[in-house]
């Protein structure tokens, strides 16, 4: 199989990488930039929204795409091997899995503070 | 570079970049602070069993500090004994030898992590010397407990008075602990991942680096809402905000929901590298491929991303919603059966083996024996949250835990060391005194923990300073006797360990001198010599095959080296 | 460019440096995570702290955003000449950068004082002795999440002047890119402070 | 030599009872491994087959032992399962209708325990405070609001097998119905500082009638 191949070539001792012979490519930096501002400025208008979950979905989805932009493209994960990419996303996974598990606990508890 | 250059003593045990040579100096810090954590243990058992006053080597005991000798000896067994050997030790002196490199990826990465450590625990042990004296709280340290005299309680504190005091440099001391690991770990990852040997594909590696390598991405994903949490409670401590004041808008809960979260894969952390350690050792002494390698890597890897999604049961009772206890309750009980998977593809490789007893091997079965038998079937009980409701917080949670954690640090981690001490000084241990040190440790052990199963079930919770107040629940004759008989065996337990003390530097010392392979093992490890080099290997070897190629059918030795054309 | 570009790379093609830059990655993320959930969960609960949220200041929170985002531009500009190795532009984008990373500072600095000013404290005594015990611990949040952000950004800045010296003098240049990783990363953080403790109220 | 204190509660036997099942799952699957790790041990000199001992365990035939061993360990879970569900349902999901209600607050060291004034409403003025001293009635059903006034503590009484933290900022209302009268133990299961140890308090079940005396005398006091 490929990947196994590939290891077997061996490039166990000498990992010296000069950075010009990288295999990421270089996409149009500066679109991804104004793509950036573009949902910037569209959560700034968003905050004016006055019905709370729409404006806070509406930023939230922003800033997502934003991260993601910036990860894929500036960070070039995209290019890195799936391994990695799977690292990277399992760090969500664990958040996702705390406010789920703790979600139950905090916000769904009524606070009251017994003072005699 | 010239791979065999000779270091003098200073440059080789302070300033030496080697990773042999900082696994070594890992394995003497762990060594000495498990000396305080027995002595810690000896003497709060004593006091359990015999009473606080003039305790030998002792004194008298006060119940301030029988709370701070049960919290440091939690902290200290698990976070500056466990993850330095099981972790830092076997990563370090294994993975670079084990995948054919000469050393790891950062090695002044690696020098200062251990630095790290070593500062971390000079803080821990400073806590002592603090006027209020070191902390005191339990090592889960939950708030609002742990600020209670602190922060915004007491307004007669300033920010140095909160500074020195036990909780913040235990805080501090468990921080920098964390900080330490988290570089180890990603420089294990990074070796383990690019700088293998020729040939070493992933599927080629030996257990115990699979299982070194997960452990540690499992550290790292876990213990960061922990560091984040340890962040909030500092500055309850010293400046006095109220992220867990339930006056002001905190919730303590939130704590232990952050500290479980990282406290039960921290188990995991713990297990995995002694068990691969096991499954290498078991593997070797019965001459045997080991059963389903791939299989027992994925089950490894499907236990580990389930237990970042079990941590409540350790709150079943903490007022959590029951709702929500009902899932953590059937996820904890599911979790058992990858490890179940793992100990049968153990014990298949055990099957119709040619077994040989060597002191490595009876520690290694003694380790899944007693793990499986008592540590893994007591989690079924406290697993389902209704016994757990009876259970929680009681001396069978005690023996529980410490029949998980004492075979995976203990007697896995001397399994590992009796296995690989060939290696890394080049001389054979006295194998009498090691059977004696086995023997010894394991009867001890066991006679310590099972009068706690029968403890806890009556009811004897745990931190307790003494039970004169349950006079009649808990102050019976029978109740009285199990407790010593514990404390007699403890004190046992901790003698023969002089016996292992005397066997290491005898051997290290005068012991007969060791083979390239005095095991007839296939890792590539044992392909070079015993003490490798610095630099390890001369040519760098060419992995052929996968590690386990015991009795393969078409050779004539009985084993082949991974490294064997 | 060259032939690797065909067939999906494996960890061995990776440089060390960069791997080891990303675990550090994943492990900030569940730092900051951490705190973001524990934030997130007590606002949830608490309909008092929006209206503590109205009292940060969008104006500073968007020219911070827009200041970060321009530097990451800059950096991610300055890798594409490291690897050209033109010491020239990568020393022109990393000054940007660090300028950026100052403009931030200072925007900070004001916003700081101004919160305190109005007696808005970190451990908000004053807040719970005026009654709103429950709306002091937003305070809290609020200078721990931008605090422990800032010193990141005082620590990329430093790496970044570092690695740049390494460039001028025409060696190291791969690290421009693992220190880039690093400030992008800084970036990624604050992507995600800014509506929470600055929209959304 | 008994293995649990005397139970005097509904709960209690059942839960007893759901401990002996546990303990029966695990006892087979003890047996069941034992076996698999004594056998090889005490044959391990017979066989020299090379074929019989070159075994990778990668191939389906091999594995499907481990399977089946996985998915009886799965049975038995999901038996235990089974067992303790409704358990848990009655004990913590269902609140039945009170006959009687206090509140237990948590301190160091003591537990306040608050009784309803004439006007049997928890929380008015008229409610009496009394130290580590909880007068219930027997067979009926006692509802508890458990909070804690300074640091986490843990109402346990072992005897009625029940188990509760108590955290500032939260109450949580938990119930129990008692079989048996006598005096028991109320202990503090959650580490709460040097007096941790000290922290004890005492339950009089006690039969209608003379619960109805005492909560009379506490009234005058």
């Amino acid at each position: 199989m490929n990947n196994d191949t590939r290891i077997n070539e061996g490039l166990a001792h000498e990992v010296v990488f000069p950075a010009e012979q990288d295999y990421h490519g270089h996409p149009n930096y500066l679109k991804i930039y104004f793509a950036l501002l573009f949902l910037f400025g569209i959560s700034l208008v968003a905050s004016y929204i006055d019905n709370f979950m729409v404006m806070v979905s509406i930023v939230f989805l922003a800033s997502a795409m934003k991260a993601l932009l910036v990860i894929n493209y500036f960070m070039h994960l995209k290019w890195e091997p799936l391994i990695l990419q799977i690292m990277i996303y399992l760090a969500l996974f664990t958040l996702t899995a705390l406010i789920v598990g703790v979600y139950s606990d905090i916000p769904m508890v009524t606070h009251d503070v017994y003072r005699p | 570079m010239d791979t065999h250059k000779k270091h003098g003593f200073w440059h080789r045990y302070f300033f030496s970049l080697d990773h042999k040579d900082i696994g070594f100096q890992y394995l003497l810090t762990a060594m000495f602070m498990a000396a305080f954590g027995g002595f810690f243990v000896y003497v709060f058992r004593y006091n359990l069993a015999f009473g606080p006053n003039d305790i030998p080597l002792y004194g008298d005991l006060a119940a301030k500090q029988y709370n701070q000798l049960v919290t440091n000896h939690g902290a200290i067994m698990i976070f500056w004994v466990g993850m330095p050997i099981l972790l830092a030790v076997i990563g370090n002196f294994l993975i670079p030898i084990m995948i054919g490199t000469d050393d790891m990826a950062f090695p002044t990465l690696n020098k200062i992590s251990y630095w790290v450590f070593l500062l971390s625990c000079f803080v821990l042990l400073a806590g002592f010397m603090m006027p209020t004296g070191a902390f005191g709280g339990g090592w889960t340290m939950y708030p609002p407990l742990s600020v209670s005299d602190f922060g915004y309680n007491n307004p007669n504190t300033t920010f140095w008075t909160n500074f020195f005091t036990g909780n913040t440099f235990f805080l501090l001391a468990v921080a920098l602990e964390f900080i330490s690991m988290l570089m180890g770990g990603i420089n294990f990852v990074v070796t383990t991942l690019n700088k293998r040997a020729k040939g070493m594909s992933l599927m080629r590696l030996p257990l115990v680096v699979w299982m070194v390598n997960i452990a540690n991405l499992l550290f790292m994903f876990s213990v960061g809402p922990l560091i984040a949490g340890a962040f909030m409670l500092l500055m309850d401590i010293l400046v006095g905000t109220g992220f867990f004041d339930a006056y002001r808008g905190g919730d303590p809960i939130l704590w232990q929901h952050l500290f479980w979260f990282f406290g039960h894969p921290e188990v995991y952390v713990l297990l995995l590298p002694s068990i691969g350690a096991v499954g290498e050792i078991i593997s070797t002494f019965s001459r045997k491929p080991l059963f389903g390698y791939k299989m027992v890597i994925l089950m490894v890897i499907i236990a580990a991303i389930l237990s970042l999604v079990v941590w409540a049961h350790h709150q079943f009772v903490s007022g959590i919603d029951p709702g929500a206890a009902n899932i953590f309750s059937l996820l904890t009980i599911i979790i058992s059966i990858p490890f179940a998977g793992m100990v049968l593809s153990y014990l298949g490789t055990l099957w119709k083996g040619n077994i040989r007893f060597e002191t490595p091997m009876l520690w290694a079965l003694g380790m899944l024996a007693t793990f499986t038998f008592f540590g893994g079937f007591t989690g079924l009980h406290l697993g389902s949250n209704v016994f757990d409701i009876y259970a929680h917080d009681t001396y069978f949670v005690i023996a529980h835990f410490h029949y998980t954690l004492f075979p995976t640090v203990f007697l896995g981690g001397f399994a590992a060391f009796y296995y690989w001490f060939p290696k890394f000084s080049g001389r054979m241990m006295n194998k009498t005194l090691g059977l004696i040190h086995f023997w010894g440790t394991f009867i001890f052990f066991n006679s310590i923990f099972i009068p706690l199963f029968w403890l806890g079930l009556q009811g004897q919770h745990r931190r307790i300073y003494n039970y004169s107040a349950w006079n009649d629940l808990l102050m019976q004759p029978e109740h009285i006797m199990a407790r010593q008989i514990a404390t007699v065996s403890l004190i046992f337990l901790l003698l023969f360990q002089f016996v292992f003390l005397f066997n290491f530097f005898y051997s290290i010392k005068k012991g007969k001198k060791a083979s390239k392979n005095p095991w007839e093992a296939n890792t590539l490890e044992w392909q070079t010599d015993s003490p490798p080099p610095h630099g390890n290997f001369d040519p760098y070897p060419v992995v052929q095959r996968w590690p386990y190629d015991y009795n393969h059918p078409e050779k004539e030795l009985d084993y082949c080296p991974q490294s064997e054309i | 460019m060259n032939t690797k570009q065909l067939l999906k790379p494996t960890m061995k093609d990776i440089p060390q440096g960069r791997l080891g830059m990303w675990l550090l990655i994943a492990g900030e993320f569940v730092i900051f995570g951490g705190l973001m959930v524990s934030y997130l969960l007590y606002r949830m609960r608490y309909e008092q702290w929006a209206e503590m949220a109205s009292h940060t200041n969008v104006i500073l929170g968007a020219i911070n955003t827009f200041v970060l985002l321009t530097s990451s531009y800059f950096v991610v500009k300055a890798h594409q000449a490291a690897q050209r190795k033109d010491s020239k532009k990568i020393t022109m984008y990393i000054s940007l950068t660090i300028l950026c990373a100052l403009i931030f500072l200072v925007v900070k600095i004001t916003e700081y004082s101004q919160k305190l000013h109005h007696g808005f404290t970190f451990s908000g005594k004053e807040l719970a002795a005026s009654g709103k015990a429950i709306e002091s611990s937003y305070w809290g949040f609020y200078f721990l999440m931008t605090g422990l952000h800032a010193t990141h950004v005082v620590v990329g800045a430093i790496v970044l002047f570092i690695v740049m010296q390494g460039a001028r003098k025409g060696k190291n240049y791969h690290r421009i890119e693992i220190a880039g990783l690093y400030w992008h990363m800084v970036d990624l953080i604050w992507i995600f402070l800014f509506p929470l403790l600055y929209i959304a109220h | 030599m008994n293995i649990f204190p005397e139970s005097i509660s509904q709960i209690g036997s059942e839960m007893d009872k759901l401990f002996w099942i546990i303990t029966a799952v695990v006892g087979i699957a003890t047996v069941i491994t034992l076996f698999l790790f004594i056998y090889p041990i005490v044959t391990r000199k017979r066989n020299k087959t090379k074929e019989e001992m070159y075994m990778v365990g990668n191939s389906h035939g091999k594995r499907k032992w481990i399977y089946i061993g996985m998915i009886l360990l799965f049975l038995g879970d999901m038996y235990i399962l089974l067992k303790e569900h409704p358990i848990w349902e009655s004990v913590e999901q269902t609140l039945p209708d009170p006959d009687f209600k206090i509140a237990i607050i948590g301190k160091q060291w003591m537990w306040n325990i608050i009784y309803p004034g004439p006007d049997g409403k928890l929380y008015t003025d008229d409610d009496i405070m009394a130290y580590n001293e909880l007068h219930v009635p027997v067979n009926k059903v006692v509802h508890m609001d458990i909070k804690a006034l300074d640091v986490v503590h843990s109402v346990f009484l072992p005897q009625a097998r029940f188990k509760q933290d108590a955290l500032p900022g939260r109450t949580i209302t938990r119930w129990i119905k008692l079989n048996k009268t006598g005096e028991y133990d109320i202990s503090c299961a959650e580490i709460c500082g040097t007096g941790h140890s000290i922290m004890r308090g005492t339950m009089y079940v006690e039969d209608f009638n003379t619960w109805k005396k005492t909560m009379a005398n506490i009234y005058k006091k």
